[in-house]
């Protein structure tokens, strides 16, 4: 024996000076929030004249806001210098604990900058801009909710966008039948369908999830072309379905900016919120949605204590399936009233980004889709404002936001653990 | 509850891994279960919980034949199983871990956390068991996993318990308190089930042993007539040596020199804190201590997986404290990591692949940018004849073998080259005696060839045989050191030592 | 006859020209056969599946310029026929049909100028090409021409003829880009639309059913979409028309007859090529007045003493 | 010595492979064709639903074999459809060895293309043999950096990569359309977004116009080939390979083994990138002779399903990009001749990717067409 233990509890060494991760993490959201300040500074504000004019209210609305007015050169130099102060405490100790936070904030600040010099010396409808946020983000909301409920119990769900077209198409047929309530619960009933054939493919014929996720995607999108280019042509009544109206919540829906964006919209902005409410509610509350996660992160696990691995894939998929399909819906009932070849465009695959960017978490998703609903609302008022920015660099703007964000904010979000890998039980 | 296994035999396509297996377990008494690695253990007791079934042979418990279409109903019938590799969800709390499966809820199927931690924690004083119910599991070291895997098992009021290795990563001390709970239990007349590799536990524990050898039961007995060297020889078929024969100690000059090394977690805490440690030619160091004191962030930092955050390293003179781990497997480190199957080995890849993974740059196997297979698969070939790889081709993938095959492929690896500083975590986690015997031979010859050899292992036995000097690591620090050569040295300071008290 | 991407099935285009095809069929019994364009790596391949099978090839869309360029030069002997595209110089074996779309949509301009409660006019496209754009080159400059006549301020809000930008879906495939794009025009005050993208404008009449026509009008493009689309007809105030049908029909008209010939056959408000189409439902909440006038400028443009192009 | 012999035969045996047993046999050539057929009659259902009559259906299908390997030029139509979505699909396919999602090819297909087309009209008077291989290598370049762009983030940031690629192509495509309008790109005249033709200097030749004057097929299929013969050389005869494969097989074992994680997925991507780079050369340089906006046409999305279908393998993907080129060939005929839409084809495609990917359904289906319903489980 040669030397002496010490005791537990170590006297306290003195302090050494270490580079941890989260310096250089503050480090980097340092630089790009004083790149912001710069930028907001010497573009914007520089370039800024008269006054940035927001209307809150519409003509007949009945609790009238008079109009926003920013004056726009003296906010941007403001915003310049809010932006720097937070990229500089970033470099000082204090600032350390608020990176994510001062990143967003400075991402906020940085975007309501750009959108006070676009509308200098013009005017446009913020609250017209907010509602349509939420209408944009619904689809997308829903997309990347089914993909949490799919992905939850570690079935990937590339299929996403096949389920929201099979929902589209079938709320249009069924709803020119037998009116949009049917219509709903046949869009829904589809979705389900689809999902309950991913779920078999991928449980029981162990299809590679990847793979039957692409071929449901691109059997739907043939059926639904194939039946829209030799049915709907000629029998055109099946194309004609009723659009579900807005409905106002009384009291609520006649407040300022927040009414006209939240509580008067159709049921399809409502659905998606209770949807998103309900499906947080059953991941993480209930008894059903502790097994779903558990068959998500550790199948044998979940095996070994009686929980049917199986089932609860095939059942959360199938759900999944139903949520996509009521999304599927919003393209057709909520919103045109027919349908039209892959009228979807890719919305599936922005849900499914959603669902990344938002953490694999409801709530998450909602809020990723909103962003990038809010991303496209604003490119529709910058194109109506006339900015110098090329319009395909304003379009850009959302996907280069996306990218920021997820690179540096969110970086390494974790998937439930057995996400994409078939459950063999023996 | 008594149970009775009857002709069970079990097979996955082609492999039978249990043949006609008559068993009988007992209320109020440990069975204890022997075997090889691969000798069917974990398999049958999977086959008993109602995960497999069996394809022959029929179960029955009270002298009642019962059928188990899934673990649902063994659960039910009161069978409950630890299992070899915890059945535990890292990002779950240890409350939810328990309850999954049987929650308690209120109404719209509300999860009532609050009962289930008030449960979890009626079991936890009626065992003594002291596990926080709000934990994250994955936070928890491995021990206090056991404990809830254990909390598990109890909750649904089991009466048979079958723990499959449960030993093989607890420390001493744990062990000790293991062995309390499981007496305990037994005293409250469950039957219980206990495989293990390590022979003086099972001489410890059991009051009666069976040994499976390739499927079949080759034989029973009562602990108190048999050695441990009997029952090797029962597993294994052939006489096992425990000791490990080593030339007389001859330390070189110093090989690795580490100085004032600090390593952070991914959370910024300190995992390795100013450590000095030396390794000489010739030497075998132990690194003893609980698991999630710093070992592992110890280990990745000499290997150059970890970033250093303070201090140097010196190896053979150089300073490697900035060199790639490429940079150092060239300079002759080898790295035995302590998880086989994620670290060490790719399952899906042949072992010909497996026996080259940090080597096939080496020109011995590469011509330019091309590798040369033959000369790959030849020296694979050659390695698993020269270490002992049970295997009817270099080409099989590495994940059909078993558990002590694996380690020894990736042993072949890092011994089949020019080596001069070994770095062994956990060399024979999980493995049996007759591998390990194996293993240890391997790790003393390279000593007596003048290699440094590093070896950090919770094992305490395993350091012991070993190690020419043993130093004890506790929260990020070096708390004690031991010679090992010292034949009165004290397993009992050691222990402690490894829990952070005083000598 | 070869599509461009958007289907045989769009409600304008593609569509229209069809029903040129169908027209010669029955009329001058004929026999047609289409192919729809999935991608542009099509146009060529289809082209080419359809030489020696047809008299004539007509190909639908601007987009399918090269591509039958190529296959005319190269098939000298093949009749071929375009919609939307003109050479300079022309092909001997290549028909160009273009249509002077900006002389009715300056008729809609000035009408749609005449009519607005809010003083303030939309518009729209599917993606920025000329033969989108030229619908809404028109538009404003017939909304600017009223406004020079009649002494108003009326604005037209998503297109600026001078620097070439405005509001584009980029694509002709999401309907409900078209209800969006509306709403936002509807939402700065727009209380007519003129959507220049296809399939995605029938989006933008779903808002306008929704909204009622008080609040918003839509003005169709291509075809009649009172006809064509029956089951929103209500919403269009008119449609701004594009006769393919009568100028495909007529070009296979000259190939039976035998009078086929290369160059360009341009379609305009003089020929009827292009036209506004009738208001139907709206007939009434035209004022007598603005009819007047649009009928006056119609005569303008045709006699050429008004300049549609600024 | 007798011992040293036995060593020595041990080792040798230690070298046989075992043999492919009989239900892999299965699942690669009876599977396909089950799949095929099966396919093609549910997709007759589907017309027979729609009200088509069955001659039609006959008429169609006959179309479709006409029209994909029915004459020269229907041959020559397949493998110039085969060749993007080959050369792209290898892409895929060595992200997917390497454990990487890239649903990214068609952006990287975009930027490829155009950087291509660019090099193709810019060097008036350049001789053939310089200025085709450079716009061929500015396409693969191109694309190699931009998809490098997604592999650097995921390597510095762990941002997740299937993101950052569904990002980079919506970024592509609108890049692409601003780009088309720049003064010194878009052609002289158009007011659209079109480029200035590739010079003939830097166009892929076609390689049987001498039999036909109407044969597409181009240079672009050697290419191809050679592609698909580099990929198979590299992913299993070298080093590079090899630490692609294993950082794929096993991410954290390739780490401790002293790869360089984040490096390869720079490289891995970047050669995919380029790859898929390639692909949209040898559309531009190839098929179109310019771009405009919509040239990648979804072959980038499709590649996705060639490269799933042929297992990641280079042989497989050359296999599956065959077969959707002669799908693709062979729908065209079937609208010419008999009148049915392309959609069809879709759906055939979809049903024949899902029979082949799951043998265990097609097993299901047929229990008569295999051997035994042999179980094989893997733990
Ligand atoms: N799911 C499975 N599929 C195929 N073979 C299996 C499967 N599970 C186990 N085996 C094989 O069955 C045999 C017995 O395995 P088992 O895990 O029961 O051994 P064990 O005695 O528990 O070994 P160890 O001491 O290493 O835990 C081994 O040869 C193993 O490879
Ligand atoms: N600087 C670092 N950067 C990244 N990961 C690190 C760093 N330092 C430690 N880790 C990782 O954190 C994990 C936990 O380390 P910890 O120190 O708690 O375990 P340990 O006590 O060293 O090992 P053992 O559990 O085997 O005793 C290890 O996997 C280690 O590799
Ligand atoms: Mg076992
Ligand atoms: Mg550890």
């Amino acid at each position: 024996m040669t030397a002496m233990p010490d005791t537990p509890d170590i006297p306290a060494r003195p302090a050494r000076k270490l580079d941890t991760a989260r310096q250089r993490q503050a480090r980097v959201a340092g630089w790009v929030l004083m790149g912001l300040a710069v930028l907001v500074a010497l573009v914007f504000a520089r370039d800024s004249a008269g006054m940035a004019v927001f209307r809150l209210s519409r003509p007949n609305d009945p609790l009238a806001l008079p109009d926003l007015v920013v004056a726009a050169a003296p906010y941007n130099y403001f915003a310049a210098a809010l932006l720097a102060f937070l990229g500089a405490r970033q470099f000082m100790r204090g600032g350390m604990r608020w990176t994510s936070l001062s990143l967003g904030l400075g991402l906020f600040i940085a975007v309501t900058a750009f959108l006070v010099w676009a509308t200098a010396g013009k005017a446009f409808s913020l609250t017209g801009m907010l509602q349509a946020t939420v209408v944009r983000a619904v689809p997308i909301a829903l997309g990347g909710l089914a993909g949490v409920l799919s992905e939850r119990v570690a079935v990937v769900n590339i299929a996403i966008e096949g389920m929201l077209l099979a929902g589209a198409f079938t709320g249009a047929l069924i709803g020119s039948l037998l009116g949009g309530w049917g219509g709903l619960a046949a869009a829904v009933a589809m979705g389900g369908v689809f999902g309950f054939i991913l779920a078999a493919l991928v449980v029981t014929y162990r299809v590679d999830q990847i793979i039957a996720g692409v071929v449901i995607n691109l059997f739907v999108l043939g059926v639904t072309s194939y039946v829209s280019s030799q049915v709907y042509q000629e029998y055109r009544f099946l194309n004609n379905a009723p659009v579900f109206a807005p409905v106002k919540i009384p009291l609520l829906g006649d407040l300022p900016v927040i009414g006209p964006v939240l509580f008067n919209q159709n049921l399809f902005v409502y659905g998606a919120m209770v949807m998103v409410a309900v499906a947080t509610y059953y991941l993480f509350h209930t008894r059903y949605g502790l097994r779903a996660r558990a068959v998500g992160e550790h199948p044998r696990a979940a095996d070994t204590l009686g929980i049917n691995v199986y089932r609860t894939r095939y059942i959360n998929v199938t759900i999944a399936g139903m949520v996509a399909g009521f999304g599927g819906a919003w393209f057709t009932l909520g919103s045109v009233g027919r349908f039209d070849e892959n009228m979807t465009g890719g919305r599936g695959y922005i849900g499914l980004a959603a669902m990344i960017f938002g953490r694999w978490h409801p709530v998450g998703a909602l809020a990723a889709a909103l962003v990038f609903g809010f991303a496209d609302s604003l490119q529709q008022k910058l194109a109506l404002l006339q900015t110098p920015i090329p319009s395909e660099f304003l379009a850009m703007a959302p996907y280069i936001a996306t990218i920021v964000l997820v690179a540096g904010l969110i970086g390494r979000a974790r998937p439930p653990a057995a996400d994409g890998q078939p459950y063999i039980k023996e | 509850m008594d149970v009775e296994l009857r002709g069970i035999t079990k097979r996955f396509g082609p492999i039978t891994a249990n043949r006609n297996v008559n068993l009988t377990i007992r209320a109020g008494e440990v069975l204890g279960l022997l075997g090889e690695n691969g000798a069917g253990k974990s398999t049958l007791m999977t086959v008993l919980c109602g995960l497999y079934s069996p394809s022959e042979g029929e179960i029955l418990i009270d002298g009642k034949p019962v059928r188990f279409a899934g673990p649902g109903d063994a659960i039910a019938a009161g069978i409950g199983m630890v299992h070899q590799h915890f059945m535990l969800i890292p990002v779950f709390s240890v409350a939810e871990n328990v309850v999954l499966g049987v929650e308690p809820t209120g109404r719209l199927d509300r999860l009532d956390l609050v009962t289930a931690r008030a449960q979890v924690r009626s079991i936890n004083e009626t065992y003594g068991l002291e596990v926080d119910p709000d934990a994250l599991v994955g936070d928890l070291p491995v021990g206090l996993q056991q404990r809830v895997e254990i909390i598990k098992v109890l909750f649904r009021s089991a009466e048979l318990v079958i723990f499959d290795e449960p030993t093989a990563v607890l420390t001493p001390q744990e062990v000790e308190d293991f062995f309390k709970i499981v007496r305990s239990l037994r005293d409250d007349g469950k039957a219980i089930v206990f495989i293990t590799h390590k022979l003086n536990e099972i001489l410890e524990i059991a009051d009666r042993i069976s040994v499976l050898r390739a499927g079949e039961i080759v034989g029973e007995g009562d602990p108190k007539a048999l050695s441990e060297a009997d029952l090797a020889e029962m597993m294994v078929g052939r006489p096992v040596s425990f000791t490990v024969a080593k030339a007389p100690f001859a330390p070189g000059e110093v090989l690795l020199e580490v100085d004032d090394l600090t390593v952070l977690r991914d959370d910024d805490s300190l995992a390795v804190d100013r450590l000095d440690l030396q390794v000489h030619r010739g030497e075998i160091v132990g690194i003893a201590g609980v698991q999630g004191n710093g070992q592992t962030a110890l280990v990745e930092a000499l290997t150059g997986l970890a970033r250093i955050a303070g201090g140097t390293l010196r190896f053979a003179g150089g300073d490697i404290t900035r060199a790639s781990t490429r940079e150092r497997h060239r300079l002759g480190i080898a790295h035995i990591p302590e998880d086989r199957q994620r670290t060490g080995l790719i399952p899906a890849f042949t072992i010909a692949e497996n026996m080259v993974l940090d080597t096939y740059y080496d020109e011995r196997f590469s011509a330019g940018p091309v590798i040369r297979w033959d000369a790959v698969n030849r020296a694979a070939a050659r390695a698993s004849i020269d270490f002992d790889v049970r295997t009817d081709s270099v080409f099989n993938a590495v994940g059909t073998l078993s558990g002590g095959n694996q380690q020894k492929v990736i042993i072949a690896r890092e011994m089949s080259r020019d080596t001069q500083l070994l770095i062994a975590a956990q060399p024979t986690r999980g493995i049996d005696v007759g591998s390990i015997e194996y293993i240890h031979r391997r790790i003393a010859e390279a000593r007596d060839e003048g290699d440094g050899v590093l070896i950090v292992s919770s094992e305490l036995d395993e350091i012991l045989a070993l190690s020419d000097r043993i130093v004890v690591m506790f929260r990020g620090r070096i708390v004690a050191e031991f010679d090992g050569n010292d034949p009165g040295i004290s397993r009992k300071a050691i222990g402690l030592a490894m829990a952070g008290a005083t000598a | 006859q070869v599509t461009d991407t958007g289907g045989i099935d769009d409600n304008s285009f593609n569509q229209t020209a069809w029903k040129g095809v169908e027209d010669a069929v029955s009329e001058l019994g004929v026999t047609g056969r289409y192919l729809e364009s999935t991608a542009e790596t099509d146009y060529e391949a289809n082209i080419n599946s359809l030489l020696g099978e047809c008299d004539i090839i007509i190909t639908v869309g601007f987009l399918l310029g090269d591509a039958t360029k190529k296959a005319a030069e190269a098939n000298p002997d093949q009749m071929f026929s375009i919609v939307d595209f003109a050479y300079d110089p022309t092909i001997p074996n290549v028909l160009g049909q273009v249509y002077a779309t900006d002389e009715a949509a300056f008729l809609a301009g000035y009408l749609a100028a005449g009519m607005t409660q809010t003083g303030t006019l939309g518009t729209f496209g599917g993606i920025n090409i000329p033969p989108v754009t030229i619908f809404m080159d028109g538009f404003y400059r017939g909304a600017m021409y009223y406004n020079a006549q009649n002494g108003t301020e009326v604005t037209v809000l998503g297109w600026n003829p001078d620097t070439g930008e405005g509001l584009f879906t980029n694509n002709f495939d999401s309907l409900d880009d078209g209800r969006a794009f509306a709403q936002n025009l509807y939402d700065e005050g727009a209380d007519i639309v003129l959507p220049v993208a296809g399939p995605v404008g029938l989006g933008s009449a779903a808002l306008a059913d929704e909204l009622g026509i008080d609040a918003l009008k839509i003005v169709g493009v291509d075809a009649d979409l009172y006809l064509t689309d029956p089951e929103k007809k209500h919403v269009y105030l008119t449609s701004i028309t594009k006769r393919m049908d009568a100028t495909v029909r007529e070009v296979i008209a000259l190939a039976q007859a035998g009078d086929f010939e290369g160059g360009v056959l341009v379609g305009t408000l003089e020929n009827g090529g292009v036209d506004l189409a009738p208001f139907h439902d709206m007939e009434d909440l035209v004022p007598a007045e603005l009819k007047e006038q649009v009928e006056a400028i119609r005569a303008g443009i045709i006699d050429g003493s008004i300049a549609v192009d600024g | 010595m007798s011992e040293r012999e036995t060593e020595a035969g041990l080792a040798e045996s230690l070298l046989r492979r075992a043999a492919p047993d009989r239900s892999e046999f299965e699942d690669l050539v009876i599977v396909p064709i089950f799949a095929v057929v099966v396919a093609l009659i549910l997709g007759a259902l589907t017309m027979l639903a729609t009200n088509v009559d069955l001659p039609t259906i006959g008429k169609s299908y006959l179309a479709l074999v006409q029209g994909s390997v029915g004459s020269l030029n229907a041959l020559s139509e397949t493998l110039t459809a085969a060749a993007p979505l080959t050369l792209a699909g290898l892409g895929i396919a060595l992200g997917f060895r390497a454990g990487l999602f890239n649903i990214g090819a068609e952006g990287q297909l975009l930027v490829g293309g155009m950087a291509a087309v660019i090099t193709g009209f810019s060097f008036p008077g350049l001789p053939m043999a310089i200025h085709l291989p450079l716009a061929l290598l500015a396409g693969a370049v191109a694309g190699g950096l931009y998809a490098g762009i997604a592999g650097w983030l995921r390597a510095a940031t762990g941002a997740h990569e299937v993101i950052l690629t569904i990002m980079l192509n919506l970024i592509a495509f609108r890049l692409v359309d601003y780009m088309l309008r720049l003064p010194w790109i878009q052609r002289e005249g158009r007011a659209d977004p079109i480029s200035r033709s590739v010079l003939t200097s830097a166009e892929l030749p076609r390689i049987f116009t001498w039999l036909d004057p109407n044969l597409r097929l181009h240079l672009g299929i050697v290419l191809t080939l050679a592609a698909v013969l580099l990929v198979h050389w590299v992913l299993f005869r070298t080093k590079l390979g090899f630490e692609f494969r294993a950082s794929g097989a096993g991410p954290d074992a390739a780490r401790y083994a002293g790869m360089r994680a984040g490096l390869l997925i720079v490289i891995v991507m970047a050669c995919a990138g380029a790859l898929a780079g390639l692909a949209g050369a040898n559309q531009v340089l190839g098929v179109l002779g310019r771009a405009t906006p919509g040239f990648s046409s979804g072959i980038g999305f499709d590649a996705i399903a060639v490269a799933l279908l042929g297992r990641s393998h280079p042989w497989g993907v050359l296999a599956a990009g065959l077969l959707f080129g002669a799908l693709e060939a062979g729908g065209r005929q079937m609208q010419v001749s008999a009148g049915v839409s392309i959609d069809l084809i879709g759906i055939i495609q979809a049903l024949i990717i899902a029979f082949i990917a799951a043998p265990l359904l097609v097993r299901a289906i047929f229990p008569w067409g295999f051997r035994r319903a042999a179980k094989t489980p893997k733990e």
